[in-house]
């Protein structure tokens, strides 16, 4: 089942439209200059997303990732319709990410420490939360399990997918099974979250961590903004929901600049064996 | 989960559905054009999707019937089951951390000579008891509660039973700030752990992550005219249909209904109500959820702890329909 | 070392000085009126202390308390003096309360239910907890937890007994561990608080119970409001560190008027046990 | 525990000076009346107690400097020893409930090729640190990250050590209303329970139940000029002499000193600091807790986990003096 080699980026790079001038401080920025930056404004340090195959390719090392249960595919068990099909709109992410699903799940080598890694692309239908990222999480948590390699998990989502209905929400609860199989062994469990991580998955395996990690600048929630704004009409104070509040809050134990991002994951995994 | 013939046959009548909706939704798109003619087409779907719609026991609007129903303000409410089927219950309240929510009720329930730890969400009825019960939208103080009250029933062996209904968990600034999702999170893995029996019962509004934080059960059942949904109609209507007037067409897509949720397997078992619906007759509907919990307790009495818990997440690891090497998994 | 019958109460009823009109509501107290309404106000609801002997005989079934670890005493490891040696304090306590120490522990009915009864007198030294009180409590966890019996403590407390030194706040950590002992078995344990339950106490097993009931109006925290008032200079809110401010701070589970609290107790033992 | 003639003696000297502390507290009490001369007396007993000081390695106002000692600002904190014994420490934050405090630190520590959980109160230095750690006085959430960290700790095998070091859990409104007594319990039966080994440090001020919180431990050592204390003597002096000023009498009859509470067999061992204190010698003194960090470690690894506990739990039911049938028991 597993398939070696390193991930397909997709030809543009990857990323979402990239941007001609940091939204964070409004600096001018130069595509390439960004991409050597890891993706981080170099005047600001703002954190721009990273698709999944930066990601792997920023956590992996060189030619380890070995991605599993590549052949999971959505179906359309509802025959859902809103304004367009579900199948157009997967086929239409498939086709601008050139991913299969808003989840990848391998196992890797960091700094030689072999683990399995399951990192999300919010590309990907806003990196929401259907069967096929269930049952992927579901089976990297038992590879970790069964090989006693431990887990790290990037996150982005908007939470449920919508298109699967209640099978979409119960990923929830099936994903915090499988966070209970790796604490049974136990494996140790970091997940990374990352702008943004907010509904389904901010209530279900990203907080069940043994350690939670955010990159900075990260809105982490569970109700987004606008739906606090336009549900019970409360105003927002600065910084809501972001990764700094979050580790004010108390609900994370660190936040990791990028570029260290590698190395703290390995030395908390490397704690936690 | 649909299982033999019968499940293969509603599978088979759910999928062609979908394809006819599919295609209308196509046909609507589409820019009118000189001499073509789509009406007949549209008639001819329209027709083909009312009969599917008898066969599968619903009209048109049916689900929009049922969200009305779920939510009716006269429907009984989980103090109300409680009152009818627990005579001494003892509220316990607190999560010994923060505050006690009382948008989530749950206590000590005597049952045929045993006790029961009770657990559910609580709407209020008029408007005092509303706001004093938040709508029945929990903060994160009523999961920590939940908890709490699951674990000391997990210490002296004794059954949970959780009733849900919620609009969802409460969207708020501090909610969130003390921790929402971590609080729905650790719900769901404490309800993973329990090895004590657990049932939980969908009364009403099953709302999204907030209603699932208290049904990750041994056995879930869900009354005949309740709802349980990823996102509420509206919600789901303003966010895919840009539009939130158009919740009837969402609730239809959604599949919230308690016929639509056993054909796909997310339930275990739907319980019939009183002729016109729970709300017009609360003691039935208290005798029904009262003899289903007790069959379905027995059955899980037989069981060990250890298999029982297997089960539970054997159960949810099969939630969810995908596709691999050509094939539909379900 | 069980020694039957009902316990002393002391001459003067076993309250400390009876108040002439209530300090709630100023309505005037007849004394006996007011011990026949077990020592609540009728005016107002407002509940007055009760002796150790007085809980006794309004939870125990009529004769059926058996007090354990009668002959233990405090000592005076310290050589404790401040402006009078503790022994003297003690002596006094001893004299005025008739009692010989601030717990007595013993077995009871409660309509026909076997329990360990653990019952505090704030009169003696304001209820502070010493060696003898902890050792007391760790008798009853450990008869509780080898009877099966459940047990039922009933506190009142100013908090550690200071003229004991660390020994004394070192029974936080001994009734922790007793209250483990009686978990492991498990055995039920619920506690009462009562007017007041401060300090050591309320930081150890007093809210380590399995279900915390408390009486209307009694003053429950850890932090007392003079040292709040005095150390941090915070103005306190309007019904501060009362039962019914726990409440709706989730740290208690109900508030029970006096009347009501045998028959509560034994419907929550009952569904535990 | 005092353990065999050099306990017995010890406990002999002390109860001498209580009987003569007593006996001039009387003195000091009684009326002058004409022609009662007690100077005599009251020196005869002040000259023995110098004496009894002297044998008990302590002159007059030891204990007060002992008490400024502890509290001395250049004393090493928590993240001091943190730094100097564990290079890549991880700090790990929050309580995943209301916020993270920064009155207590907890991470991971590599260690001898294994892993430490390390959690310990911590001070300020400076007016900034200061106010950011509350002087080193936790509220609620900082107990319960404390306990998170025990349990993840606990999970993974990892053995905890505590360092100890505060005036006290903070006395406010809302830290009461958010349970601090209920967390400081918590906290106590959380390690209780754990089966890892668990070694405290008293490194600077053990004051009252929020340093106590810390050190249920298998092992509680206490460096030579800390100080343990069921109330600080402030406190202690305005409660019992009616009057702050007396904190210097307090602090004598509190026994608040390591050798005091090594008599009293509240601490199991007592640690020599470098000369002249800990804040002489940052590095000596962070020598001298790893070394009998890992003396310590190595003996209770050998023990089983159920071991370990008894034993933990032996140990602190031993606490306190009584009388019983005559009988002194201690
Ligand atoms: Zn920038
Ligand atoms: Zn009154």
């Amino acid at each position: 089942m597993a398939q070696r080699g390193s991930v397909e980026i997709s030809p543009r790079g990857g990323g979402e439209k990239r941007a001609d001038s940091c939204p964070a401080c409004g600096a001018p920025m130069d595509a390439e200059e960004l991409a050597a930056n890891l993706r981080v404004c170099p005047a600001c340090g703002h954190h721009f997303p990273l698709s999944a195959g930066e990601r792997i390719e920023l956590l992996a090392d060189q030619g380890s990732w070995e991605e599993i249960a590549t052949e999971l595919r959505s179906d359309d068990p509802l025959g859902f319709y809103d304004l367009r099909p579900y199948h157009e709109r997967v086929e239409e992410a498939e086709y601008e990410t050139g991913l299969s699903e808003a989840m990848l799940v391998g196992t890797a080598r960091m700094h030689n420490m072999d683990v399995v890694l399951a990192v999300m692309d919010f590309r990907f239908m806003g990196g929401s939360m259907g069967s096929v990222v269930g049952e992927r999480f579901w089976r990297a948590a038992e590879l970790a399990a069964e090989a006693r390699y431990p887990m790290v998990a990037v996150c982005a989502s908007g939470g449920a997918r919508m298109q699967e209905g209640m099978l979409s929400l119960l990923q929830m609860a099936k994903t915090t099974c499988a966070v209970e199989m790796m604490a049974s062994v136990p494996v140790p469990f970091v997940a990374t979250l990352t702008h943004p991580t907010t509904g389904g998955v901010m209530a279900s395996f990203a907080t069940l961590a043994d350690v939670i990690v955010a990159e900075p600048g990260a809105l982490l929630c569970f109700s987004g903004p606008r739906v606090i704004e336009q549900t019970v009409k409360e105003k927002l104070p600065e910084g809501f929901g972001r990764a700094e509040s979050n580790l004010e809050h108390g609900q994370i134990d660190m936040i990791v600049p990028r570029r260290e991002l590698k190395d703290r994951l390995v030395q908390v995994l490397g704690m936690l064996e | 989960m649909p299982s033999g013939l019968f499940g293969k046959k509603k599978r088979a009548l759910q999928e062609e559905e979908g394809r006819l909706r599919r295609r209308l939704a196509e046909l609507s798109r589409l820019p009118t054009l000189p001499g073509v003619h789509l009406k007949d087409e549209v008639a001819k779907i329209s027709q083909r999707l009312r009969e599917l719609g008898r066969v599968r026991g619903r009209g048109e609007g049916a689900s929009w019937e049922k969200v009305k129903l779920a939510r009716h303000p006269e429907r009984p409410y989980a103090l109300d089951y409680i009152g009818l089927m627990f005579p001494g219950f003892i509220e316990l309240r607190g999560d010994r951390c923060f505050a006690d929510d009382p948008a989530i009720v749950g206590g000590l329930a005597a049952y045929q000579g045993r006790t029961l730890m009770v657990i559910g969400h609580q709407k209020g009825r008029d408007l005092a008891s509303r706001t004093h019960r938040n709508f029945g939208m929990p903060r994160p103080e009523g999961y920590r509660k939940a908890q709490r009250l699951m674990r000391l029933a997990e210490k002296f062996g004794i059954p949970v039973l959780t009733l849900v209904d919620t609009p969802g968990a409460y969207p708020g600034v501090a909610a969130e700030e003390r921790g929402q999702g971590g609080a729905i999170a650790t719900t769901l893995a404490c309800m993973a752990r329990l090895d004590v029996p657990t049932v939980a019962v969908i009364i009403g509004e099953g709302g999204s992550g907030g209603a699932l934080a208290l049904a990750l059960a041994d056995r879930v059942l869900m009354l005949e005219n309740s709802i349980y949904s990823v996102s509420s109609p509206e919600a789901c209507a303003s966010i895919l249909w840009k539009d939130a007037a158009e919740a009837k067409l969402a609730a239809e897509a959604l599949r919230l209904t308690s016929s639509d949720l056993e054909d796909l397997g997310v339930v275990d078992e739907v319980l019939p109500e009183p002729r016109g619906g729970a709300h017009r007759d609360h003691a039935a509907a208290a005798r029904i959820v009262k003899e289903a919990l007790e069959e379905n307790l027995r059955q899980l009495e037989l069981m060990k702890p250890d298999r029982r818990r297997r089960e539970r997440c054997g159960k949810f690891r099969r939630m969810g329909v995908w596709r691999e090497n050509g094939l539909t998994l379900f």
